[in-house]
C-alpha cells in the first residue's frame, strides 16, 4: 500500500462511506441511493461495468473499499449523465464516478494501465501545460501512453484518420511545434497548484 | 338552487368519488344536513372506472350499487353534479361558498331512454374511457352513472347535431339554452374529497408513453380488462388489437420520483399484483406477467394476496426500475434496465406494457381556498381554523379501504363544526 | 292504520307504448291485481304524472301503489312518496330493453310485462309500510373499550361531537403503547423528524373532558342487549362492579408484540437482542442522549432487522407484514443518528414499506446516515461484546456480516382481539357434552374476551383473519358483524398510529350513527335507513334454532325455553333468519314468505304443450338485479320466459319458494346471489354459501317430486356480468327446453 | 440592427487548424444573419472537458472554469457567456451553479483565482449557442434568413448527450428533444422521423481510451440514420460530430461494414441555407464528404 493509501485506510478505518462523503466529490450523496438500478439501466457502456453505479453505492455503504477503488468501473464512465438525469433521488452519479475514478487515481490504486485513467492524465497535463488542450499533442500522447513500440503501431493504425484530418484541416502537424496556449499559462499554473492544495487541506491530505 | 336552503348547520363535501359519497353519507345517516357537489356529469369518480378490488378481486361498482341506493333512500343529502368550487370565504361555522354549475343540456326529466344518442352523429373520445374509445357526443356516463341521466358534450352545441338531439326527445328533457351558473350557498363545514389523478405518463419521458401505443397506464389497463370497456373485457392492445399475453408491468411510474412524484403512491403495487390476475384469467398458463419493482409495497394482511400472486408460474417479480423502453419493428417495447439483485441486465420485450402510474392531487393547477394546508405534493393537510379538513386520496395516496375510513373520519369532523356551532348558536 | 286501498300506475313512456299492450296491462292490474285504481300515463316519472299519484294518496285515500314503469333502480327521485307501500312493476329493464326486436316476439313480451304486472300487484296486496322497530330508545352514550391512542381518539372525538363517552382502560393509566414510546413516526409535512407522541396531552383532555366518564383498571365483565340498549357491567380490578348503559361499543383494545422469545434464530433472548418496544425502553432512559445498552454500554453500532418473524410463508411465525415496522425502525435509527452521528445504524430489509408520505421520512433517515441494506437474516451470534447478524445482501448476492452493539428486531402486531369464535363454538359444544377439559377451557376463554357478549354466538366479535377483528369489506370497512359495536386501531388490521387515530375517529362516527339509527329503530348499514324488521310468530315456533345460528350478525339469541329472542337492533335487515325458518314464522313488513311467495304464484304458467318454459329467477338485489338491469340498459337480449323477483340476500329465500314454484309449473328455478368462499362478497356475509347449502338439501324433495334436480341451480353473479348473465340465463333456458316441459305443470 | 451582444467562449476544438475549427467558420456566418455578435474572452483557457477529472480535483477543475467566468466579467459585463460546444457549455455550467450551491466553494475559489490575479463575483450565465438561438432568435427568427432551402435532404438530428442532458434546451425532454428536427425543418430539409438514436453517447471521450466500445455506440448511431433514409447527420456537439464521422472507417476496417454518412453542424445546415457558399460553411473540413450539401452550397440561388 503506498503512502496516501495507507494514510487514509487507517484514518477511515471500516468506514468507508464517510472516507467517500469528505473526499469524494459529491459523496455525501451516496447514502441516498435507494437501490432502484436505474443508472445501471441507462449507461450505454453499462455491460462493460463490473460494478454498476448503484452496486458501487451500495458496495460503499457496505465498507467494500478496495473492491471500491480498484475497480474498473467508473473508468467507463462517458459522461453521458443518462444516469443523472434518469435518477429518482437526484444523485449526481456521472459527478460520483468522476469523483471515485480521480479519488483511486490519487490515492494510486486504481488499475494500472487502465486506458481512460492514462488518458485522463495525459489530457489533464496538456492543458496545464499551456492552459489549453493541443489536440495533436494530446493524440501523440495517446497513442504512445503504452510506450514507444505500441505508440508507433497506434500511430500507424490511426494514420488514416490522421491524415484525412489533416487533409481537412481539422489537425494541424505545426501544434507540435506550440501551437494555442494561453497568454498567461503561468497564472493559471499557479492558480491550479493552489486550488490542489486548498482541496487536499480541506480533505485531510496531510502530505 | 339558493343559498336559503343550506345554512351554517349544513356540511358541503366537494367531490362525489369514493370518498366524497362515503363522507356525505355518513354524515346524513348521523342526521346532518349534507350537500355533495360533484365537477363531472356524475358521481363514482375514479373507483368506478376500475374493474375489480384488490385483494378480493371484487367490483367497485358493488360498493357504488349499495352507496347510491343509501342515497337515494336518504332525503339529507342533496347532490349537485356539473358543479365546481369557484371559491370559499367566510370561516369555521360559517361559509359562503361560490359554485360553478355548467351545463349539462339535459334535465331532470331525462328517462336515458337513449333516443338522444341515437340521433346525435357527432362522437367524442369517452372521458369514462381515458380515450381508449370514443362515444356519441349525447351520452350516459356510464351504466352506474348517478343521476342516471345523458350529457350532451358542449361541442355539439349550437350544429345540427344538437338539434336532432332535442328533437329525437320525446320527454322535453333536452335543454340546449342552458348557461353556466354561478350559485352561492352557504355551510357550515367543508369535507374536501377531490381525489386524485393519474400522473401524467407522458412526462416519464424514458418510457415512452407519448410515442409507443403499446406503453399504457394502468387505469387504461382497468379499462381494457372491464367488460364495459372499449374491448369488451379482452386484453387486446392498442396498435394492433393483438391479444396482449406477455404484459410487463413498471412500478413506481412517477412515484418515488423527485423528476415526478416525490411521493410513494401506495395503490400500485397492489393494484399490478391484482392486474397480473387479469391476465392469468384471460389466457391461463399462457399468461406472463412481469413485474419490474424497487420495494413489494402491500402492507398488512394484503400480504396473502403478494405470496398468492408469487406462487403463480405465470408471474415474476425483478427488482428494478426500468431505465427506458424502446420499441422493436413489431410494435413491441423492449424493456432495458438492470435487475439489482445481484446485478443482471436484461432487454426484454413484451406485448403491452402497463405503467403503474402515481397518484396525484386532482388539485394539483387548481386554486383551493387560502386557509387550506398541503403538503409538499399537494395532499390536503387540513385548515387553518379547522372547519374544513380533507377525505380520501385528496389527503394522501390511499387504497379505496382506507379512504373510506378517512372520509368517514372527515365527516365526524365535520359533525364535530356543525356541533359546535350550533351549540355556541344555543347558547347566545 | 287506514284500510288498504291500492292503486296500479301504468307508464306508456320509453317506449313501453310502442312496445306493449297498456290498454291490455291496465285491464290486468284491474281484474286480475284487482286494484282499486289503475291508470296509465305516457310519461309517469315526469313532474305531472307524479303529482297525479300524489292526488291519488292524498285525495283518494290510496295506501299501496304499483309502479308499472322502469326498474325500481331507476327514477328514485320522482317516484319518492314515503307515505305509501310502494312496488314496482320493472316493464322497461326487464322487458321492453331485454326481450328480442321484432313482432315474431310481440307474444312473449307482452306476456312478459303481464306478468311482472300480475307480480307487483301480487306483491303489493302482502305489502305494509315499515314503521320502524318500537323497540327504540334515546340512549346515545358511547362506550370506549381500551385507552390506547386508537381509544383516546375515540373517545375524544365522540364527546367533541357532543355525545357522552364511557372509556374503560385495563391498565392503571391512559395512554397504552403510545407511553411506551420516546416519539412517534410524523404525520405532516416535512415527513422528517421523530415527533412527540402526544399521547400524554390527549390523555388529559379526555380525563378532564366533561362528556367522557374513564374507568382505568377496569374491564368488561358483561355486554348484553343490543345498539341503543347495551347493559354493560364494568368490573374494577378491586372487584368493584359499575353497571352502565350504552347506545353503542368500541372496541379499541390495541396488540401486543409478537414474542420475540419465538425468534431464538435472530437472537430473541439474547442479552443484547431488543424488539422495537425494547428499543423504545432505552430511548426513553436516555431522554434525548446517546443510548445506552441494559448493561450500561453505550451503544455505538446497531442493526435493525425488519420482517421479524413476519411475512412468514412457513406456518411458523406471522403470515402478515404489519405495516407500521419500517418506519418505526427508521424512527428509531433516527434516535440514535439524531443523539450521536457518528453511531452506525443499519436497517436490513427485504422490502422498504414506507407508502404515501412516508418516502419522506425514508428520505430524511438516508439523509442522517442510516444505512439500508437489502437483504434477509439468517441469523444472530452474540459476540464478545455484542452481536453478529448473518444475512444474505441481496444487491451484492452475497453472504454478509454485520457487527452490531445491538440488534433490534422489528416484531409483528399481534391484535388483542378476545375470543376467536372459531374455537368457542367447539368449546362450547364439548362443554355442553360434558367434557370437564373443555368447561375448563371455556372458563380460560372467557377470561380473555374482552367483551364478554352475553350473546348466544360467543363472547366476542367474529375474527375476520389472523385474529383480527376486521371486517372483508373494501368499501365498507366498518361493516363488522356484530352491529353497534366496532373494532378501531391495530387490533382490527395492524397499522401505524397515524392510521390507528383515523380509524379511531371513523369508528367513533359509525357509533355515533349506530346511536342515532337505535333511536330512530331503523336499520344499520348496508340497508341503512331500512325501516323494516324481523316480526316472528312465536306461536309456529318449533325452536329449531335455525335462525339464531345462521344469523350472521349474532342478532338472535334464545330463551329459557328455547324460543329465539330477536334483538332488532342487531339485525341488519337481510332475511336470513326468514330464509331459514322451516316453519315460515319470521316475516318483515315489506318483505316476507308472503311478498315473494305470491308474486311466484301470480305468473301466468302456460300449459306444456305451449313450448313456453318458465323459469323463475330469485336475483340478490345488490349485485345480480342490478347486473341484469344493466343489461337492459346495454339492450343485451335474453330469454323472455323468466320471470325476476329481486330479493334482499339469497340467505333469505326459503326453500318453500322454490317447491312452490316447482309444484306450480315453473320448469326451473335460477338463483343468483354473490361470490362465496374465502373471498365472499355476499355483504351479509354468507348469504350464497347458506343458499347454495339449503337447496343441497332439497335434491331429495325434487326427486321425490319427479323432476330433475339440474331444474334448480345457483349461479355466482357479479354486478358487471351484464353480458354474462344473459348467457346463464340462455343457456339455462336452452337446457330446460331440451328436458322437456316440467311434469308438474297442470298440477298447480 | 442591434446586434445582441455575448462572451464567446470558443473552447479547445474550435480553435484554428483544431477539430471543430470548421464550426467556428460556420457559426460566423449565421451570427451575421442573425444580427448575433460573439465577443470571444480574451485569453480563455481550458474547461478541463469531461475527462480532465482523472487527474484533476473538483476544485481545479471548478477554478479553471471560473477563471473563464471571471474573465468575461471582467472584460465584457453584462454579456452571457455563449459557447458552442457543449463540453465547454456544460463545464461552465456546472461550476457555475456549484459555486452558488456548495457552502464556501466560492471562497475557495477566489482564493485560488488570486494566482492569476482575478476574483469572480458569480454574474455570469453560461449559456450554449443553441440555448441562445432558440430562446432568444427563436425558430421564426432563424427561419428569416432562409434563401436556399434544402429541399429534398433528408437529415438525421443527432442531439447527443450533453446539449441535451443534464440541463437541456428548456422545454426538451431528455429522451426526445424535438428542437435539432425543428432546426432541419426550418433549412427546409426533412428531418429522419423516429431516429431513436438521437440521444445515444458517441462514448464522448472515451472514444481515445475505449475504441471498441465507443465505436459500437458509433456504428449504432450511424446504421440507424441509414436505416431511417437520412443522407446525413446533423449534430449540435463537437465531440459527437469527430467521433461519428472520423471513426467510420476504422469501422468498415474491422466489421467490414460501408458506412460513409456525413456528418456536419446544425450552423453548415444554417450556413448553406442562409445562402453561404461551401467555405463560408466549413464544408472543407470534412473526411467524409457532404456532398449534395456542398452542391446545394455551389449552387447559385
Amino acid at each position: 500500500m503506498n503512502d496516501l493509501n495507507q494514510q487514509a485506510a487507517a484514518h477511515y478505518g471500516k468506514n468507508f462511506l464517510k472516507e467517500v462523503e469528505d473526499r469524494v466529490e459529491d459523496g455525501e450523496w451516496v447514502k441516498m441511493c435507494m437501490q432502484c438500478g436505474v443508472c445501471a439501466g441507462s449507461c450505454p457502456l453499462g455491460p462493460h461495468w463490473e460494478h454498476s453505479p448503484q452496486k458501487i453505492f451500495r458496495m460503499i455503504m457496505a465498507g467494500k473499499r478496495d473492491e471500491v477503488l480498484s475497480s474498473d468501473s467508473m473508468w467507463m464512465c462517458t459522461s453521458c449523465y443518462n444516469c443523472i438525469v434518469r435518477c429518482p433521488r437526484k444523485l449526481p452519479i456521472t459527478h460520483i464516478m468522476h469523483g471515485l475514478a480521480h479519488y483511486a487515481h490519487k490515492l494510486n490504486i486504481a488499475p494500472k494501465g487502465q486506458p481512460t485513467r492514462e488518458v485522463a492524465r495525459l489530457f489533464w497535463n496538456s492543458l496545464v501545460q499551456t492552459g489549453r488542450v493541443n489536440e495533436l499533442k494530446f493524440s501523440l500522447a495517446v497513442y504512445f501512453k503504452d510506450g514507444f513500440v505500441r505508440g508507433i503501431k497506434n500511430a500507424l493504425a490511426m494514420q488514416g484518420i490522421g491524415l484525412k484530418l489533416m487533409k481537412a484541416k481539422r489537425l494541424n502537424p505545426m501544434e507540435i511545434l506550440g501551437g494555442h496556449k494561453c497568454k498567461d499559462a503561468g497564472g493559471i499554473k499557479k492558480m491550479l497548484a493552489k486550488a490542489k492544495e486548498i482541496e487536499d487541506r480541506r480533505q485531510g491530505f496531510s502530505s | 338552487m339558493t343559498s336559503s336552503i343550506a345554512t351554517n348547520q349544513t356540511i358541503l363535501v366537494v367531490g362525489g368519488g369514493i370518498s366524497g359519497i362515503t363522507a356525505a353519507l355518513e354524515a346524513a345517516e348521523c342526521g346532518k344536513q349534507v350537500i355533495l357537489v360533484e365537477r363531472d356529469a356524475t358521481l363514482g369518480g375514479r373507483t368506478a372506472l376500475l374493474y375489480r378490488y384488490f385483494p378480493k378481486m371484487c367490483h367497485p361498482t358493488c360498493g357504488l350499487e349499495i352507496n347510491l341506493r343509501r342515497l337515494k333512500g336518504n332525503r339529507n343529502v342533496r347532490v349537485m353534479t356539473m358543479a365546481e368550487v369557484l371559491g370559499v370565504s367566510g370561516q369555521r361555522g360559517d361559509y359562503a361558498v361560490k359554485l360553478k354549475i355548467s351545463p349539462r343540456y339535459v334535465n331532470a326529466k331525462c328517462t336515458a331512454c337513449g333516443d338522444c344518442a341515437a340521433a346525435v352523429e357527432a362522437q367524442i373520445d369517452n372521458p369514462y374511457e381515458y380515450g381508449l374509445a370514443k362515444t356519441k357526443a349525447a351520452y350516459l356516463p356510464h351504466a352506474m352513472a348517478y343521476p342516471m341521466q345523458y350529457v350532451l358534450d358542449p361541442s355539439i352545441i349550437g350544429t345540427a347535431d344538437a338539434d336532432k338531439a332535442r328533437a329525437a326527445c320525446k320527454y322535453d328533457a333536452i335543454d340546449l339554452d342552458m348557461r353556466d351558473e354561478t350559485v352561492e350557498i352557504k355551510a357550515g363545514a367543508i369535507v374536501w374529497a377531490t381525489g386524485w389523478k393519474p400522473y401524467d405518463a407522458a412526462k416519464i419521458q424514458p418510457y415512452g408513453y407519448d410515442r409507443f401505443a403499446n406503453v399504457i397506464t394502468s387505469v387504461e389497463f382497468e379499462r381494457l380488462a372491464n367488460p364495459h370497456g372499449p374491448t369488451g373485457g379482452k386484453l387486446l392492445r392498442p396498435s394492433d388489437g393483438k391479444e396482449a399475453r406477455n404484459i410487463a408491468f413498471i412500478q413506481c411510474a412517477g412515484s418515488r420520483d423527485e423528476n415526478h412524484l416525490r411521493h410513494c403512491s401506495r395503490i400500485c403495487c397492489m393494484a399490478s399484483l391484482k392486474q397480473t390476475h387479469y391476465v392469468r384469467e384471460a389466457y391461463g398458463e399462457a399468461a406472463k406477467s412481469t413485474i419490474y419493482y424497487i420495494d413489494i409495497r402491500v402492507i398488512d394482511r394484503l400480504e396473502d394476496f403478494y405470496l398468492k400472486v408469487q406462487q403463480d408460474p405465470t408471474v415474476s417479480f425483478v427488482k428494478s426500475k426500468v431505465a427506458k423502453i424502446a420499441e422493436d419493428k413489431d410494435g413491441n417495447p423492449v424493456l432495458h434496465g438492470v435487475d439489482t439483485e445481484g446485478y443482471h441486465r436484461y432487454a426484454t420485450a413484451h406485448d403491452l406494457v402497463v405503467l403503474a402510474v402515481g397518484m396525484e392531487p386532482e388539485t394539483n393547477g387548481i386554486k383551493l381556498p387560502d386557509d387550506i394546508l398541503l403538503d409538499s405534493s399537494g395532499f390536503i393537510e387540513g385548515s387553518q381554523d379547522d372547519g374544513m379538513c380533507g377525505a380520501g386520496s385528496a389527503t394522501s395516496p390511499l387504497d379505496v379501504n382506507r379512504s373510506v375510513q378517512s372520509a368517514t373520519a372527515a365527516a365526524l369532523r365535520a359533525i364535530q363544526v356543525v356541533h359546535k356551532t350550533s351549540t355556541v348558536e344555543g347558547a347566545r | 292504520m287506514a284500510e288498504m286501498k291500492t292503486a296500479a300506475y301504468i307508464c306508456s313512456g320509453c317506449g313501453l307504448g310502442d312496445k306493449l299492450d297498456i290498454a291490455q296491462l291496465g285491464k290486468i292490474a284491474q281484474k286480475e291485481g284487482k286494484m282499486a285504481l289503475v291508470r296509465e300515463h305516457d310519461f309517469l316519472c315526469n313532474t305531472e304524472g307524479v303529482q297525479m299519484i300524489r292526488d291519488d294518496i292524498e285525495k283518494e285515500g290510496v295506501t299501496h301503489i304499483c309502479i308499472a314503469a322502469c326498474s325500481r333502480r331507476a327514477k328514485t327521485e320522482a317516484f319518492h312518496f314515503p307515505a305509501v307501500a310502494m312496488t314496482r312493476a320493472n316493464l322497461r329493464e326487464g322487458v321492453i330493453w331485454v326481450v328480442a326486436e321484432g313482432s315474431e316476439h310481440d307474444e312473449v313480451r307482452q306476456e312478459m310485462a303481464d306478468d311482472y304486472v300480475r307480480m307487483g300487484c301480487a306483491e303489493l296486496k302482502k305489502v305494509k309500510l315499515p314503521e320502524g322497530n318500537p323497540n327504540r330508545t334515546q340512549l346515545k352514550s358511547i362506550m370506549v373499550v381500551g385507552g390506547g391512542m386508537s381509544g383516546l381518539t375515540a373517545a375524544f372525538e365522540a364527546a367533541e361531537s357532543g355525545y357522552q363517552v364511557i372509556l374503560v382502560e385495563k391498565q392503571a393509566q391512559l395512554g397504552g403503547w403510545a407511553n411506551k414510546l420516546w416519539k412517534r413516526v410524523p404525520y405532516k409535512a416535512p415527513y422528517a423528524e421523530p415527533q412527540d407522541t402526544g399521547v400524554a396531552k390527549l390523555a388529559a383532555k379526555v380525563s378532564s373532558h366533561p362528556l367522557i366518564k374513564v374507568h382505568l383498571n377496569s374491564t368488561i365483565a358483561e355486554t348484553s342487549g343490543a345498539p341503543g340498549r347495551f347493559a354493560v357491567k364494568i368490573a374494577q380490578e378491586s372487584g368493584a362492579v359499575t353497571e352502565a348503559a350504552v347506545g353503542a361499543i368500541v372496541q379499541a383494545t390495541g396488540f401486543t408484540n409478537y414474542d420475540i422469545a419465538k425468534l431464538p434464530e435472530l437472537g430473541g433472548g439474547q442479552a443484547n437482542v431488543v424488539d422495537q418496544a425494547g428499543l423504545e425502553a432505552l430511548a426513553q432512559a436516555a431522554n434525548g442522549g446517546a443510548l445506552k445498552r441494559a448493561d450500561g454500554k453505550e451503544i455505538k453500532s446497531v442493526v435493525f432487522l425488519q420482517c421479524a418473524g413476519q411475512r412468514d410463508d412457513t406456518a411458523k411465525h406471522l403470515p402478515y407484514c404489519s405495516g407500521h415496522c419500517c418506519a418505526t425502525s427508521i424512527k428509531q435509527a433516527m434516535y440514535f443518528k439524531d443523539a450521536n452521528p457518528e453511531v452506525n445504524a443499519v436497517v436490513v430489509y427485504q422490502d422498504l414499506r414506507v407508502p404515501g408520505m412516508g418516502e419522506d421520512f425514508y428520505r430524511s433517515a438516508q439523509h442522517k446516515g442510516v444505512i439500508f441494506a437489502k437483504g434477509k437474516a439468517s441469523g444472530v451470534e452474540p459476540t464478545g461484546n455484542g452481536c453478529k447478524v448473518n444475512y444474505r445482501d441481496m444487491i451484492l448476492d452475497a453472504d454478509a456480516t454485520l457487527e452490531a452493539d445491538l440488534v433490534v428486531l422489528a416484531t409483528g402486531q399481534v391484535p388483542s382481539a378476545g375470543v376467536n369464535l372459531d374455537i368457542w363454538d367447539t368449546v362450547v359444544r364439548e362443554a355442553d357434552g360434558g367434557s370437564e377439559a373443555a368447561k375448563q377451557q371455556k372458563s380460560e376463554l372467557q377470561k380473555i374476551s374482552v367483551l364478554n357478549l352475553n350473546y348466544r354466538q360467543g363472547p366476542d366479535m367474529p375474527q375476520f383473519k389472523y385474529g383480527f377483528a376486521d371486517s372483508h369489506f373494501i368499501c365498507f370497512p366498518y361493516e363488522t358483524r356484530r352491529t353497534g359495536i366496532y373494532a378501531a386501531g391495530p387490533v382490527r388490521r395492524p397499522m401505524d398510529m397515524l392510521q390507528a387515530t383515523e380509524d379511531a375517529t371513523g369508528a367513533a362516527l359509525k357509533a355515533i350513527q349506530a346511536v342515532e339509527n337505535a333511536s330512530l329503530g331503523r336499520a344499520a348499514h348496508p340497508r341503512s335507513g331500512d325501516l323494516s324488521y324481523p316480526i316472528v310468530r312465536l306461536e309456529g315456533c318449533t325452536q329449531c334454532k335455525r335462525c339464531t345460528v345462521e344469523c350472521p350478525f349474532g342478532a338472535i339469541d334464545e330463551d329459557e325455553r328455547r324460543f329465539p329472542v330477536f334483538n332488532e337492533q342487531r339485525c341488519r335487515r337481510c332475511g336470513t333468519c326468514m330464509g331459514a325458518c322451516p316453519v315460515r314464522v319470521i316475516s318483515f313488513e315489506n318483505y316476507s314468505v308472503d311478498t315473494v311467495g305470491n308474486q311466484i304464484k301470480a305468473v301466468e304458467i302456460p300449459d306444456e304443450f305451449s313450448e313456453k318454459p318458465r323459469v323463475l329467477i330469485l336475483a340478490c338485489e345488490n349485485d345480480a338485479y342490478p347486473a341484469l338491469d344493466m343489461a337492459g340498459l346495454s339492450r343485451i337480449v335474453y330469454s323472455a320466459f323468466v320471470r325476476i323477483i329481486p330479493v334482499r340476500c339469497l340467505g333469505s329465500v326459503n326453500t318453500i319458494w322454490i317447491t312452490d314454484a316447482l309444484n306450480s309449473g315453473y320448469d326451473g328455478v335460477m338463483m343468483m346471489g354473490c361470490k362465496k368462499g374465502d373471498d365472499y362478497q355476499c355483504h351479509f356475509v354468507k348469504g350464497s354459501e347458506l343458499a347454495n347449502y339449503r337447496m343441497s338439501k332439497i335434491g331429495d324433495t325434487l326427486t321425490q317430486m319427479g323432476l330433475e334436480p339440474e331444474r334448480v341451480s345457483s349461479f355466482e353473479v357479479a354486478i358487471t356480468d351484464n353480458a354474462r348473465v344473459a348467457g346463464f340465463i340462455n343457456e339455462f333456458v336452452a337446457q330446460l327446453v331440451k328436458m322437456g316441459p316440467s311434469p308438474m305443470k297442470g298440477f298447480g | 440592427m442591434v446586434k445582441k451582444n455575448y462572451a464567446f467562449y470558443p473552447g479547445c476544438s474550435s480553435q484554428k487548424g483544431a477539430s471543430a475549427s470548421n464550426f467556428v467558420t460556420s457559426i460566423n456566418m449565421v451570427c451575421d444573419k442573425l444580427g448575433i455578435q460573439l465577443n470571444e474572452i480574451p485569453d480563455w483557457n481550458c474547461c478541463s472537458a469531461s475527462i480532465g477529472y482523472g487527474e484533476g480535483g473538483l476544485l481545479p477543475r471548478l477554478v479553471l472554469n471560473a477563471r473563464n467566468l471571471a474573465l468575461a466579467e471582467q472584460h465584457l459585463p453584462g454579456q452571457d457567456l455563449v459557447s458552442g460546444c457543449p463540453a465547454c457549455w456544460l463545464s461552465t455550467r456546472e461550476a457555475a451553479e456549484k459555486l452558488h450551491e456548495v457552502d464556501g466553494l466560492m471562497a475557495e475559489t477566489n482564493e485560488a483565482l488570486k494566482e492569476a490575479g482575478l476574483n469572480f463575483k458569480g454574474t455570469v450565465r453560461a449559456r450554449h449557442m443553441v440555448e441562445v438561438l432558440v430562446e432568444d432568435i427563436g425558430f421564426e427568427g432563424m427561419k428569416k434568413p432562409v434563401v436556399k432551402p434544402l429541399e429534398g435532404m433528408k437529415i438525421a438530428g443527432y442531439v447527443g448527450c450533453q446539449t441535451n442532458r443534464p440541463f437541456g434546451i428548456d422545454g426538451e425532454s431528455f429522451e426526445n428533444p424535438q428542437y435539432l428536427d425543428k432546426m432541419i425543418e426550418i433549412v427546409g430539409a426533412e428531418p429522419a422521423s423516429g431516429y431513436e438514436q438521437k440521444v445515444t453517447c458517441c462514448g464522448g471521450a472515451l472514444a481515445f481510451s475505449e475504441p471498441e466500445k465507443s465505436q459500437k455506440q458509433i456504428r449504432d448511431i450511424v446504421e440507424s440514420a441509414y436505416d431511417h433514409g437520412a443522407e446525413m447527420i446533423v449534430t449540435p456537439c463537437q465531440l459527437c460530430q469527430a467521433n461519428v464521422e472520423v471513426y467510420q472507417s476504422e469501422i468498415n476496417k474491422k466489421k467490414g461494414t460501408k458506412l460513409a454518412m456525413p456528418v456536419v453542424y446544425y450552423s453548415q445546415l444554417m450556413t448553406v441555407a442562409y445562402g453561404g457558399n461551401p467555405k463560408d460553411a466549413g464544408l472543407d473540413g470534412h473526411v467524409i464528404q457532404p456532398e449534395r450539401l456542398r452542391q446545394i452550397a455551389e449552387r447559385k440561388k
